[in-house]
């Protein structure tokens, strides 16, 4: 498994996420208590005994960094090798803008990069699913199929049609028909999960960036499938997408699904994330809490319903919070009342305020907000 | 490479004491406080006040707390130089290794590892007690008395101070007479058990003492009580604050009791001096709809469907719908199943409690000769609706696989 | 020591230095056959027993970070703390470009990192100096003066006037005037090395970020110099500031000279820099070396005299090599002649190329450039 | 957390056929080839085939070997789950500790350190030897031919194979019979000491040979052929590349001269399979003006002002004015003064070899029976003028610091 490299497509904020990708990218967005959405792929890949990964970085990843670290949390600070972070300088020289137009030009910036990894064959993904994957099944898959590309796809439809991408599957089990950004899905559905060795990626890479070509699933797998042989390898367990605020919100709430938690969380195959010191969430005596994902370091007074909270969350007495995902450091003051609001990091909510949101439209509160 | 200060950690206590919970652990292994293991107080201390070498001496069930400590990341001690390191009494060139004689004796032996680091000061800590405590100011305190030791000191009740090491000092709190467990105590200073060495110092007396055959070779009882007859300057150093020595089962369970008074144990939540830790990855606790909490700390993995009060769950514990936690310490990977009832008890590691079983009772209930912590040891299965009596102290029986 | 956290400020280009500086900012300039100059800053802080050290990044700052990597050469890499990357975001953001306009302005967009450091003192320097430093009794000085900021200086200008500042010192031993970007030098010339504590400087950001103010020798020192107490630390031993391609040049070859060498590479405070899997240097059975600074890796075949070659270098056989500077994996073919050149990383010269540059105008070689 | 191969390197070997080289350090931690010890070749081997666990075994002079160790950070073998970790022999509850009795005792020992990464496989290595290897390739061999034990063999000339453990094997390279140094060899395919076993396997014979008090408890002599005997499957891996057997003088001195031929020693330049180690941070060298160098190795931080032929210099020598170096191996530290000549010598870490002393000759200079490659142990200091003869072999004689 020292024979696969990693590379991650930090994506540029979407506009469905507005408030909580304003100072960040999807990546790193909050997510399940205590995660970044980051930290499921990049767990996929160390738990596959993936060493060496490049996190193409976009815009606004300042905080992406600052949760990344020296990546010593996914054990992948090394001397060689390791977490590498390959900022967007290539963009801003050329255009002045630190956002790619897609997967091919961001690697054509990192060229140099690519030639000089130490593996043979390349996993290449974005990060905004949330799934637990076996991503050494699918590398042994690729292998075995001799394929040019294998490409990760599920029979159940969990994007939206016009942002994704869709396979036929010919009799010979290979990619027939590749579709994307229409507005039908097929029932064979791409996560964006590409395995292809590195000569073959570089090669790809020379092509694209010399004819103006930019995405991988337009240009290569769409534009160039003809010659290419692409092995669909099929992942039908929990998969989740973030591309909006809704599905952040009813994808959070799906986690107290135990069947949900169960195939997420893993204990062979853990879920790493960034470390902090918090001791164990304290519950006061007043405390009532009922179906509720706490992360460590809260300290919870008032009464907590149907909601996630992050790290360092403080609930007072007389708060109460239902159906809410408060993110790390949230203050909720005595006698505040919340329902349906997702609150970014250190939001604080002083005493006896009201919040209300719904369901199919949950009141966010921006990072840092005093309200 | 040179270090000003390292630290010694004494941990290779087998805290027998503590009975089940350390019958497979050493002391500084167990679990405490929710996350923590006692080991994790001295070591954040250390990092928190400067010292980033630490040599921690480890004889009984070495493997386990070496396989907690590793190469230190959790504290950020996995350092290039200096870190943190475990010193397990070794085998000699052509001579049969024994364990460590004493406290004293433990020193002696890895004075090679010392030598590496070339010190100019060496602080010797031991593995059990709970406490925050700024390392430098000891060693400010030792600098400014230009002393050979500086010997951390508490005020306690002058009623207790027959139970502890006393310090007679003068008016600038220079020790002139140490007194173990005097009957009449001079004064109420107990020694905590956290000396600083003039490393030059200390390797004179500790060659002297190991030539000594009538000595045991413990600080407490020879080096200290040798120093301050030789004239040499003693200091002490006052400390103030929370401090806790956890070698009783009763003592334990109170320390993690404190905790649960926000203001009364140890203040876990200040982040000015973090306590560290390492963790297994685990995801947030689930509290279900049937669960209720008062006054417990909730640890990550945890699943309560039961109803918890006045108690400590430590990571990957599971709570049944009904069943009732009390006043109760629950180690790592303990499950309690349904309607089971734990009270006044102390369940270690993967210990499971089976439907409807009763594991201790409140002090109130049974005659006060009768009444104590039940402990169950690591492993302990308790059959469904078994009861397990106010202090009882079981172990698990079952043979471990060889090695 | 535990208490003081290091800032480093990482230059852009400077036009003297063009050649050098075309894909790297002057901290990443390959010096004295291993090292970039920010090693020398790195390691003194190290050295001194800072733990937490955060880089401020300007434009081009992509070989910075390949060098830099998690911190672990300067055993940097830690959960908490440790070496901190700090992009260019608040600028880029601001006015589409990655350079800041002076220190203050730089540490106003970093203002919420500084806000959470640890430490009660900060340090400040720039990146172009070359010495062995003891910080920590700069730091002694500091705490023992009381004064409000502590100014590294020496009595030996090491600059060009126009890019230094200067001080003159009053009779209480504070200084009591500063002059700078002049024509005419002082004998007291800072090294631009500032020791003052976090609160002060923090509310000295206020200040000059609402004022638009941006130096921190022009707007802080001499603008707010009369309402604070500056003291002078005086640091004498060799010091060298690379500012232009002649002084690159003649501080390089001012590494011959063995007290120069005593001076910067202290057994008691080494100089730490990024480790390689270079082997020993290998001399052929034909090699002829005189005076030369060889870094490990290299093999040698030909001659060499008074040159500099970094590590990986390869000399062929019959090639002939005098008064240059070779920078890392540079190879000089067969009977290839070299004289006053400085070649960039992997530059290759073929069998059988004379280039001659001179002592006062030596002949540079472009990254990566096959002659 | 499971692995699926870990590797267990045997470097507990005194190596007392290198005297005065291995009179302060092991084997293992002897410099080799200007800037590595030998050691650094298996574990380079390890994390270059993708092995991130690897326990070392060791028992003779173990502080040096685990202070170059570490945390392993130089091999990137700092990890959160698995790395590198020291083994020495240490003391248990209740018993005196005693070294390894031999190599298969000394795995038996560690049992319960290998359990913790419940392997499948488990690699057995050397720390004597000099190769570069790949040892998936040996893995995907052992997993192909669903062998209990496979042994990686290299085919030596048939005239010399009766000095070395010799494997017999059918035509599918599977291993019918072994013969520890036959004088009637049968095959040329010599075992290179390198096992690699099915864990569940090895466990259970590992336990039957500490069962029976006639074994002497080595891989070599009873493990392998009680595996054979039962019927084991047990495959040969073929091995072809450079490898050679460091433990004596003469093998050692060849080896460091090995690669001064570029071609024929241990390719150290191919940057596809790199050597990792542990240096201290160093300057480049600096050649003086009267320094010529030709056929040698020479590393960080050494000052040549003399001449030095086919020679391998270690970090920080020193050669002087008018000095003449040949065919030597000059560790660490050493310096040597104006106008002294060091020919056919081994220089330990540290020595000093006075102005215009002589060590060593050329074997055209002395008879036959004189000749031989005079070795000086670690900080032998050799007076001004002094000589020393081909063949010695000089230790310290100064008493080391207490401790």
């Amino acid at each position: 498994m020292n024979n696969l490299h990693g590379i991650l497509f930090t994506y540029q904020s979407n506009a469905n996420l507005r408030e909580l990708t304003e100072h960040r990218t999807i990546a790193s967005i909050p997510y399940g208590g205590q995660y970044r959405i980051i930290d499921f792929m990049l767990s996929n890949f160390v738990n596959a005994g993936i060493t060496d990964v490049g996190v193409l970085m976009h815009e606004s990843y300042q905080s992406l960094l600052d949760h990344l670290g020296s990546g010593k949390d996914w054990d992948l600070s090394r001397k060689w090798g390791g977490l590498k972070i390959l900022p967007p300088f290539a963009y801003a020289k050329k255009r002045g803008s630190g956002e790619f137009r897609g997967e091919m030009e961001a690697l054509g910036g990192v060229y140099t990069y690519l030639q000089q990894i130490r593996q043979e064959y390349v996993i290449l993904s974005t990060c905004d699913l949330v799934a637990n994957l076996p991503i050494a099944d699918f590398f042994e898959s690729h292998l075995k199929s001799g394929a040019d590309i294998t490409a990760v796809c599920t029979h159940t439809p969990i994007a939206a049609p016009e942002s994704a991408t869709y396979f036929s599957i010919g009799p010979d089990g290979l990619v027939s028909d590749v579709l994307c950004g229409g507005h039908k899905s097929l029932d064979c559905e791409s996560l964006d999960i590409y395995i292809l060795s590195k000569s073959l990626l570089l090669s790809l890479i020379d092509y694209c960036v010399s004819h103006n070509l930019t995405s991988f699933s337009r240009d290569v797998l769409l534009g160039m499938g003809h010659s290419l042989s692409i092995h669909p390898c099929f992942y039908d367990g929990y998969a989740a997408r973030i591309q909006s605020k809704t599905a952040y919100y009813s994808k959070s709430i799906e986690l107290f699904d135990p069947t949900v938690r169960a195939s997420l969380f893993r204990p062979d195959q853990p879920i790493r994330t960034k470390d902090r010191w918090d001791p164990s969430t304290y519950y006061g005596p007043d405390a009532q809490v009922e179906d509720a994902l706490v992360a460590d370091g809260c300290i919870i007074e008032g009464t907590v319903k149907n909601s996630i909270l992050f790290r360092g969350v403080r609930i007072k007495k007389g708060a109460s919070v239902e159906n809410c995902i408060l993110m790390q450091d949230t203050s909720i003051q005595e006698d505040a009342v919340l329902r349906c609001v997702i609150a970014d990091k250190s939001v604080t909510v002083h005493s006896g305020r009201m919040l209300m949101g719904h369901e199919s439209y949950p009141l966010v509160l921006a990072k840092g907000q005093s309200v | 490479m040179k270090k000003e200060c390292i630290a010694m950690l004494l941990a290779g206590g087998q805290g027998s004491r503590l009975y089940a919970l350390t019958s497979k652990v050493a002391k500084p292994a167990v679990p405490f406080g929710g996350k923590y293991r006692i080991i994790d107080f001295p070591l954040s201390n250390c990092v928190n006040s400067g010292i980033d070498t630490v040599g921690v001496l480890t004889q009984y069930q070495p493997l386990e707390l070496s396989n907690y400590i590793g190469i230190g990341q959790p504290w950020d001690l996995d350092r290039t130089v200096g870190g943190v390191h475990i010193l397990p009494p070794y085998v000699k060139e052509g001579s049969k290794g024994t364990w460590y004689k004493g406290t004293a004796n433990a020193i002696y032996q890895n004075m090679g590892f010392i030598s590496l680091y070339d010190p100019d000061y060496v602080l010797i800590l031991s593995g059990d007690h709970i406490y925050k405590m700024d390392y430098s100011a000891l060693l400010a305190r030792h600098k400014q008395a230009g002393a050979a030791c500086t010997i951390s000191v508490l005020e306690v009740p002058m009623e207790e101070a027959s139970r502890f090491g006393i310090m007679n000092v003068n008016e600038d709190d220079i020790v002139y007479e140490f007194e173990e467990k005097p009957k009449q105590p001079k004064s109420n200073l107990a020694s905590m058990g956290i000396y600083i060495f003039t490393w030059s110092k200390l390797r004179e007396y500790l060659i002297a003492d190991e030539e000594n055959p009538a000595s045991s070779n413990d600080f407490g009882g020879d080096v200290i009580p040798a120093m301050l007859n030789a004239g040499e300057i003693m200091a002490a150093y006052r400390f103030s604050g929370y401090w806790k020595d956890v070698g009783t089962i009763v003592s334990f369970w109170d320390a993690n009791m404190d905790i649960l008074s926000v203001h009364s144990g140890v203040q876990l939540y200040d982040k000015s001096w973090p306590i560290y830790c390492r963790t297994p990855t685990l995801p947030p606790h689930v509290i279900g709809q049937t669960g209720t909490l008062s006054h417990s700390l909730v640890s990550g993995g945890c699943e309560v469907c039961g109803k918890v009060e006045n108690s400590v769950l430590f990571h990957s514990v599971s709570v049944g719908e009904g069943a009732k936690i009390r006043y109760s310490i629950l180690m790592p990977g303990t499950v309690v199943e349904k309607d089971a009832i734990v009270e006044y008890a102390i369940l270690a590691e993967n210990t499971h409690i089976g439907q409807g079983a009763r594991v201790g009772a409140a002090p109130c209930n049974v005659p006060p000769e009768d009444w104590g912590v039940a402990v169950l040891g690591s492993g302990v299965c308790i059959a469904d609706h078994q009861v397990v009596p106010p202090k009882a102290m079981l172990e698990s029986t079952e043979e471990e696989g060889h090695i």
